[in-house]
């Protein structure tokens, strides 16, 4: 099956659910399907989907929110550009793809 | 009442005169800082550098909102105060440094807790507002306000080794609420008491906040698009610019049909103290 | 003579609490700081933000060299001196803002030009240099004085509205004659008095010089190849990180085989006086 | 001919020299010769040359070197790397390579 090579990225305090990784890269298949969605090319739905089940190591509602999308205070970054530039969930996931997750900050 | 002028006297321009001189700033850029009023919410990590350079740098009135008091184990990273004013109000201890440096800059500290009932006249009464607070209620209160108020928001905040700066309704760009509509769960919010800060990290961004501040009155850079900068103290590439999302037509706050038309209750809405000094620590 | 402490005292765990609690370093980290001497060489517009973190932040011994008195042209970028210290040695007002700050730290005001013969002494008496200086015949002969000495040296500039940062000798890096074997023409140079500067912009490069410091003393990203951080406050991107050379072995200087091995006169290497105030302008 | 789109930018004053510009796309020829040297790629030394002999404004000094380098205190980044890592004067450039001239800063 083919695969995408991604980097993913984890700042703002998010990589504290990654084991404290700020940098991951990951293979992931090219195409996902399931019971409601027939065969299509990986987006960032499925990405944070796979991301979730393969990396969280535990609460992952504190990286998931209700609708498939990440939980609020997140900020998706899709090689350095605001995911909602690219499309947000639709965004079809391509190949050598940097994929930034930031937990805002509050402090001051 | 704060009143403009037409030209700087003799004094500021023998104090500003490394400025001055400056392609593409000039005398009308130090004009433009004279005449332009700045509001500075939060006097801590964030608002120590920022509130020390805006001062420094000539602008003309200068507020400063803090409620808290100088502690100690402030002064790690606000070196706007010191051991002796332990216990002093943090906007008049900000306000006593900035007038040490610069008796031209008038400065007004308002020592009080900013929420609903009193936001939005004292944000109305200055034309750039500086978020350098430290929790989520305040920053929600502060856009509404600013999108109420029509006034340009620069953000900033550090906590760890991290710190994010962003202007806010400016020029096309996004509101807070357009990046962020739903407040973050309680549990996943810490602030610097509780998470730690390297000094420094509020410092550095504290500092660039001022400097959008200067750029916004001064007119320099209108063209550029909206952008977050993500500061990661302790990576190899320290700074990192992002390219953010326009203005959200369907935005609650700032969209083409707002649906909220004055302030709310910001410590509800985000489920957390503004004032609360013990939440729950991500993870 | 700087003693060291094997633990720190309970108003020092107070007072940097929030540093301590900092996940990567800790207890040991502000031990390691506090273990620590570092001198500023210059207490100008970068010298100023450096020493009041490094000071506030907790290092344990403090030099800062200057020879200049504050001058009120001086005080729209260097926040470390004020208006009624006009005329007073900018070691010895940078020494007292940072000591009201925090009484821990043992501040030394160096209040003398920098040059061959009395430079190394100095150096050799501080575990990390930082070069906040305003000229380049002293940043040659700082990078000299720390290549014979064997310290890091945590170098930053800045002009109008641009900064630059490196660290030199550290950790297989390269030194500044590495990069800049020949001294620019003196009619390129310029300096911050002639060219003028954004006020913060050093404030910005000043804070980065204490968190470089603050990160080799605790021994952070030790692993991080050669950078050199490029500020430009005028762009859109602000920021960019450079990778770097690594040390030449043909260097003159830190090289395998040095042909330097003391001091030389860096006012003719460079042909411009270090403390010249009117060198020709950048065109 | 063939040509190569470059991306030049300026920084640390370099741009003074430039008319005040901080970015200039140029396209220049992909291959150079001259009376010492045959026909070949184009590499930094023909790069600088080219850019002091069609951009420079005045006082080409301030750019140029002795050596068909640039002057000292310049320092030459190709792609974000200090170009004495890509074999400063004989580095080939490359179509789309973004070059960059920083003016070392002393002031303080
Ligand atoms: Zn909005
Ligand atoms: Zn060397």
């Amino acid at each position: 099956m083919a695969t995408l090579n991604i980097n993913l990225q984890f700042s703002g305090g998010m990589e504290l659910l990654f084991d404290n990784q700020k940098s991951i890269n990951v293979q992931i298949p090219s195409t996902f399907s399931d019971k409601a969605v027939e065969k299509h090319a990986t987006n960032m739905r499925d990405l944070i989907a796979w991301t979730a089940e393969n990396l969280v190591q535990e609460r992952p509602e504190l990286f998931l929110g209700n609708d498939g999308s990440v939980r609020s205070g997140i900020l998706v970054l899709v090689n350095d550009a605001d995911w909602e530039l690219e499309g947000e969930l639709e965004y079809e996931v391509q190949d050598g793809d940097e994929i930034v997750f930031i937990s805002t900050l509050h402090g001051g | 009442p704060f009143e403009k002028v037409t030209k700087l006297t003799n004094p500021e321009i023998a104090r500003y005169g490394r400025q001055l001189i400056l392609p593409g700033f000039g005398i009308q850029g130090q004009l433009d800082l004279r005449n332009c009023s700045m509001l500075i919410v939060g006097a801590g990590g964030l608002g120590a550098p920022c509130a020390l350079y805006l001062g420094a740098a000539g602008v003309g009135r200068l507020g400063i909102v803090d409620h808290d008091t100088v502690d100690i184990s402030n002064l790690h990273r606000q070196v706007i105060h010191n051991e002796a004013r332990q216990g002093m109000s943090k906007a008049e201890s900000a306000a006593l440094s900035v007038r040490l440096i610069n008796p031209h800059c008038k400065v007004v500290a308002h020592d009080l807790v900013l929420d609903s009932s009193n936001a939005q006249p004292i944000i109305n009464s200055y034309d750039i507002i500086i978020d350098a607070t430290d929790n989520a209620a305040t920053r929600y209160l502060l856009n509404d306000a600013c999108i109420l108020g029509g006034k340009p928001l620069v953000s900033g905040s550090a906590l760890r080794f991290d710190g994010q700066l962003t202007i806010y309704n400016y020029r096309g760009g996004p509101c807070y609420r357009c990046l962020f509509p739903t407040p973050p769960p309680a549990e996943t919010v810490t602030n610097c008491s509780d998470g730690g800060v390297m000094g420094v990290v509020p410092g550095v961004i504290g500092c660039l906040q001022a400097l959008e501040a200067i750029k916004i009155a001064a007119k320099i850079n209108e063209s550029d698009v909206p952008t977050m900068t993500i500061f990661s103290a302790n990576a190899s590439t320290m700074f990192r610019t992002i390219k953010l999302r326009k203005r959200k037509p369907d935005c609650i706050m700032c969209g083409d049909a707002p649906t909220i038309t004055k302030l709310i209750d910001y410590v509800r809405f985000c489920g957390a103290s503004a004032t609360d000094k013990t939440p729950d620590l991500f993870l």
